[in-house]
């Protein structure tokens, strides 16, 4: 499945700004370059690469997790 | 006393910090020893091996690799997504001899040691296996002053492996929570998937899986999810409020770790276990929780 | 006249068609025998078990004055006894012939011609030295005992046992239950001609209890076997039932009389969806239709402080007796029909259809006993709240070609499905679905059954059943059972609610079988049935001589198959006991006098009590009727001072050397 | 280029277990390593210590030994007296200074066709390893009888 997975994304054969495959993007270039990833980025580079309206739908629990502490903007 | 290497995850130092707060008071008050691996890496979940197959073995067999290096070959992934990473790298380095050739050489390479002999575990199993049922039961500190929770599995931690549980039918939450005296609903949709990553890259679909498991566990009479996933906790815990909107359906669970229940049962410091980070069911988790204290030491 | 010390060989080489020539080179092999010491003639042929191929040895014989005979084609298990018999046709000692299986353990086996050819000289080489060894044999003869034991009473035991009585011989039927007529006593039509099982059944039934021929043994399990083909010794436990068969009369008014005036057990012949009382019968049919009490449940044997109303009711018919214990019959036989069933696969194994957890999920056997008009609710098709369902669903393939439980297709399922689907349409008028993988109608008249089914519009819906669960998303689906499935001509996964789920269980070996495997010393396929001689050409035979097979305990197969192959047992029985003896084959060990020294190793070694040591003479001596030819005894003796006909020291050394020397 | 080494093994193979199955083996078409040639006994009671020993002598790079599961010998108890011969001969083998890798007891039944492959497969592999067997045995043999 991964390697069905892993062709369309190289060929670019799923749909422009399809997020399962921006994620998957973000990603992987998020660990190659820290080893670790963090939500908080993750999410919001993710939403702004395929559509970033959605994050207004996000703020309201994003909020309730910062507040909880349960993200962080900084990577710990 | 068991020691074993921790390898916490990325998701346990963002959204899932209650589960690392309450696994390690849980670990703590069993006396069980949990050594974070030291300059451990992200296992690359399923993300990874969608973008590079070859690293994202490389990626989980270095954490194991590290584990083997600290002569503490038991590694506990709490995660369910790292779990499975981990413990499907180190299957395959041995199922498939060019994924294993390539892992080897990679870590010899790094002048890491090989896999041999390193073993992948979840908390779950190993409260299960190296605790028991019955040793919980005796050291019940505090009584479950909470109503009939829902065991929810997940899909990861009992597919395709099934050292921790049986695939279809998975008790051994059931029974350790059982056990530690928190009663437990039938649960059909034990094993369905929460969605995962759905609820962040397609939404509608992520909420609609969540609202299923949900509008389930209510119908059985349960008053808390209890789950052992950081993603899982996640999408059950954010999603009410928006089925709250969608459907004008009324709910407000609390989703607990399986830890806090019962890391909470067995008489661990409540402030340490996290229950103020859930989103949903805060009324009930004040009411079964954060009262209770006086009355504990009254009980004990 | 040959000089008894020249030793001429015949090689003959088969190519079976392709099936060794496509590997072996077949024709280098032939020119290699040739070469070979001893070997006068050596010859490739297309079938050497043809007419033509044997006749060629026969010819040989006579013409080049041969005195030896090496086969190099199939297995011996397949063909040494064809080879011999033309060895002997030719005029030689059939035991001066050997065979060299070059292909189950070369051609097929082998995808390389080179290796496979330099194999098959090793083993050519080996065979051409043995047989220079061999030494002129006689077969034994066992007389056979007229009688037959079968084992087990379902329908193929009832029509094999029926066949041989009819035809003079006795036959003594043991069944463990207390009646016989097993699974299909218990379906109320059979498929496809829909025509009812108990009218076809129990009148067979009754005629083995009847005839003078058969000695019925209901309640009982055979314990012990001893002896080989022609005289079994068989040891036979009857349970008791604590009523003397002898004496009732199968009034059943014990049961009427028992102090339990409702019925409260679970009743085992209808699968718990009825009651029975302690005393009682399996089925009003049951044959012999004498009641047992059931110790586990009866007062008396409970607490000894019941009333005793049964033995009243019996009255000065003495029947009852509380006392009874078990007793052993000895019997001795000639020959074994095994018909011992299948049982049910047991649908909790997959939790995923909730068997077990939601009450109104079925099995297939359940719903048997529901529809039939003598089952638990006299024929109505009624969920356990009394309700009539107004759809249901039937899941295919439970415990069936699932790489998790049981691999095979249980030939039956898909057909008994259709009837299911049939009568409970015609009993409630419900919407049917059927769930499908494959529809498998391979019969007389079954794909006509399927086309009438599909036009009483019962539905069809081809993919695996994922789960059956009590959830619902909507109103439709409240209070029902959710079937979820992926329909593969659809192309998307559907959820279907129903009132009721009927799950076509499969048919796996029984619980026991291993151990009636051991107690008959047969052999398993890997699924666990009982293994046959040869899948074609002896399909009730197995590899122990004078034991048969029939029925569900070979593999699953429906009645009209059971019955021909319970005929089938019958035959070859009979052929048996006709034939009035049995060849034995000359293989057994014997004491070299003048090498014993009397040291008795070999005297506790065999299983058979077949070796006695003579005080007088200070020798060991094997009794050449009761030794098997293990050969157990030779490779123990210190003194080399036992040989084994065919199998002899320098024989087995020959065809080493054979192997490992380099032409 | 001198050829690979292809062990050459001598396995004895009882009539109604392994023999069935090697049979099987053949009728189900599975392949397997072609090193091993088959003596059919009667019982793997029947394998005299000597066959083994006269194998070795005559230059085999392993033995194999292949008899019905216990409890299942068609001749009641046959095999376990191959498995006490068995235990003994391997310890004696030791001594002769032939690794005890190179004779192997294995269970396979009429139905285990997969089993002979993996055993022969198995076995083949052991041996390639261990290399063709060190010193002639036949004047070993001849001291010690």
């Amino acid at each position: 499945m991964y390697g069905l997975k892993r062709e369309a994304i190289q060929e670019g054969l799923q749909p422009r700004r399809l997020p399962v495959a921006v994620l998957a993007q973000e990603f992987y270039h998020m660990v190659r370059r820290r080893g670790r990833n963090s939500e908080f980025s993750l999410v919001l580079r993710m939403a702004l690469r395929s559509n970033p309206f959605i994050l207004l739908g996000m703020i309201r629990t994003g909020w309730k997790l910062f507040r909880k502490s349960a993200i962080c903007l900084a990577q710990r | 006393m068991s020691a074993y290497s921790y390898f916490p995850g990325c998701s346990l130092r963002g959204t899932g910090a209650a589960y690392e707060e309450s696994l390690l008071a849980l670990f703590h008050v069993l006396g069980l020893s949990l050594t974070e691996l030291e300059d451990w890496n992200c296992c690359g979940a399923t993300s990874y091996m969608s973008i590079d197959e070859g690293s994202a073995f490389l990626l989980s067999a270095r954490n194991l690799a590290l584990a083997h290096k600290a002569k503490c070959r038991d590694v506990v992934a709490p995660c369910s997504a790292c779990y499975l990473v981990l413990r499907k790298t180190q299957d395959y380095a041995v199922r498939y001899p060019a994924i294993g050739a390539h892992v080897g050489k990679s870590l010899a390479a790094a002048n890491l040691p090989a896999l041999d002999g390193v073993r992948v575990r979840h908390p779950l199993e190993v409260l299960y296996n190296d605790v028991g049922a019955d040793r919980i039961h005796q050291l019940v500190k505090r009584p479950w002053r909470g109503g009939p929770v829902a065991c929810y599995y997940g899909c990861q931690i009992v597919r395709p492996y099934h050292e921790v549980d049986r695939d279809c039918n998975p008790t051994r939450m059931d029974e350790l929570l059982n056990a530690a005296g928190v009663p437990t609903v039938e649960y059909a949709l034990k094993t369905k998937c929460c969605g995962g990553s759905l609820t962040g890259t397609m939404h509608e679909i992520g909420v609609r899986l969540n609202y299923v498991l949900l509008k389930e566990a209510v119908r059985k009479r349960a008053q808390a999810i209890v789950t052992v996933c950081p993603l899982c906790q996640y999408n059950l815990d954010a999603c009410q409020a928006e089925i709250r909107r969608g459907t004008g359906e009324r709910y407000d669970l609390p989703i607990l770790y399986f830890t806090q229940a019962l890391g909470w049962v067995l008489g661990a410091d409540p402030e340490a276990l996290g229950f103020s980070r859930s989103i949903s069911g805060q009324k009930s988790i004040r009411q079964w929780f954060s009262t209770a204290t006086e009355e504990a030491k009254a009980y004990v | 006249m040959f000089d008894p010390d020249d030793i001429r060989v015949g090689v003959y080489v088969c190519h079976c068609g392709t099936n060794i020539a496509a590997t072996v080179d077949v024709r280098e092999l032939a020119a290699y025998g040739a070469g070979l010491p001893h070997v006068a003639v050596s010859r490739e042929y297309k079938y050497v078990c043809s007419d033509p191929g044997q006749d060629l040895i026969r010819q040989d014989i006579r013409d080049h004055g041969l005195n030896r005979i090496v086969v190099a084609s199939c297995s011996p298990h397949l063909h040494e006894h064809t080879f011999r018999t033309a060895t002997a046709m030719g005029g030689l000692n059939a035991f001066y012939f050997h065979m060299v299986n070059i292909r189950e353990q070369i051609s097929w086996v082998n995808e390389d011609k080179v290796s496979g050819t330099a194999k098959a000289k090793d083993l050519l080489r080996a065979g051409v030295r043995r047989v220079a060894m061999h030494r002129p044999l006689e077969r034994g003869s066992i007389p056979i005992h007229p009688d037959v034991l079968i084992v087990g009473g379902g329908i193929a035991g009832i029509h094999a046992a029926l066949t041989l009585a009819n035809a003079g011989k006795h036959v003594y039927l043991v069944e463990r239950e207390p009646s016989i007529g097993g699974h299909m006593a218990r379906f109320d039509k059979t498929f496809p001609t829909l025509d009812c099982a108990a009218c076809i059944l129990t009148p067979k039934m009754s005629s083995v209890k009847n005839h003078p021929n058969i000695t019925l043994w209901t309640y009982s399990d055979v314990s012990a076997l001893e002896g080989y083909v022609g005289s079994y010794k068989v040891t036979v436990t009857r349970r008791p039932r604590y009523i003397d068969e002898s004496l009732c009369v199968g009034c059943l008014e014990c049961i009427d009389a028992c102090v339990y005036k409702q019925a409260k057990v679970p009743d085992e012949f209808n699968y718990g969806l009825g009651k029975r009382r302690p005393v009682y019968v399996p089925f009003p049919q049951a044959v012999p239709l004498v009641p047992v009490i059931d110790p586990e449940t009866c007062i008396q044997f409970k607490s000894g402080k019941c009333k005793k109303t049964c033995i009243e009711a019996c009255g000065d018919r003495h029947a009852i007796d509380l006392r009874q214990e078990a007793k052993q019959e000895i019997i001795e036989v000639g020959s074994i029909i095994v018909s011992t069933g299948f049982q049910a696969y047991d649908a909790r194994r997959n939790p995923y259809y909730g068997y077990g957890v939601y009450p109104n999920v079925y099995t297939a056997l359940e719903v048997e006993r529901l529809v039939n008009a003598s089952g638990p609710t006299a024929g109505e098709v009624v969920l356990r709240d009394g309700r009539k369902p107004q759809t249901v669903g039937i899941v295919h393939c439970v415990g069936s070609r699932d790489e998790n439980s049981n691999r095979w297709c249980s030939r039956v399922c898909c057909m008994y499905s259709l009837k299911l689907a049939h009568l409970i349409k015609e009993h409630t008028g419900a919407e049917v679905y059927n769930f499908y993988i494959d529809m498998r109608t391979p019969g007389k008249g079954f794909e006509e059954f399927y086309q009438k089914l599909l036009n009483e519009r019962v539905h069809f819906i081809r993919g695996r059943v994922a789960e059956i669960a009590d959830w619902g998303l909507d109103a439709t689906e409240e209070g029902k059972l959710v079937i979820r499935v992926e329909d593969t001509l659809a192309g998307k996964v559907r959820r279907i609610p129903v009132d009721m789920v009927v799950l076509s269980t499969g048919l796996e070996p029984q619980a026991d079988a291993n151990d009636i495997r051991r107690l008959f010393n047969i052999s398993c396929s890997s699924e666990g049935f009982f293994l046959e001689r040869h899948p074609k050409l002896a399909p009730v035979s197995t590899f122990t001589d004078g034991v048969f097979l029939a029925g569900c305990c070979q593999g699953p197969k429906d009645i009209p198959d059971t019955v021909a192959q319970a005929g089938a047992a019958a035959a070859e029985v009979l052929a048996l006991i006709d034939a009035g003896h049995v060849e034995t084959e000359p293989n057994t060990a014997y004491v070299l006098d003048e090498f014993c020294s009397g040291c008795k190793t070999c005297v506790g070694l065999c299983p058979y009590h077949a070796i006695t040591f003579q005080e007088e003479r200070r020798k060991s001596e094997i009794n050449q009727a009761l030794c098997k030819g293990c050969g157990t005894c030779v490779a123990a003796c210190p003194s080399a001072a036992i040989g084994q006909h065919l199998f002899e020291d320098s024989e087995i050394f020959e065809e080493v050397e054979g192997i490992l020397t380099y032409a | 280029m001198p050829e690979p080494f292809e062990p050459k093994i001598v396995a004895f193979f009882c009539n109604w277990c392994t023999y069935l199955g090697a049979d099987l083996a053949g009728t189900s078409r599975l392949k397997y390593a072609p090193n091993a040639r088959v003596v059919r006994v009667m019982c793997s009671g029947r394998v005299d210590p000597q066959f083994v020993l006269d194998a070795f002598a005559k230059g085999a790079d392993g033995v194999l030994l292949g008899g019905c599961h216990p409890g299942d010998c068609h001749y009641q108890e046959g095999n376990y007296k191959a498995l006490r011969r068995f235990k003994l001969l391997q310890q004696f083998l030791g001594q002769m200074g032939i690794e005890p890798e190179r004779i192997r007891l294995e269970w396979i039944s009429a139905a285990e066709a997969d089993r002979v492959r993996t055993v022969i497969n198995e076995m083949v592999e052991t041996l390639k390893r261990l290399g063709p067997r060190k010193a002639p045995v036949e004047t070993q043999f001849a001291e010690a009888s």
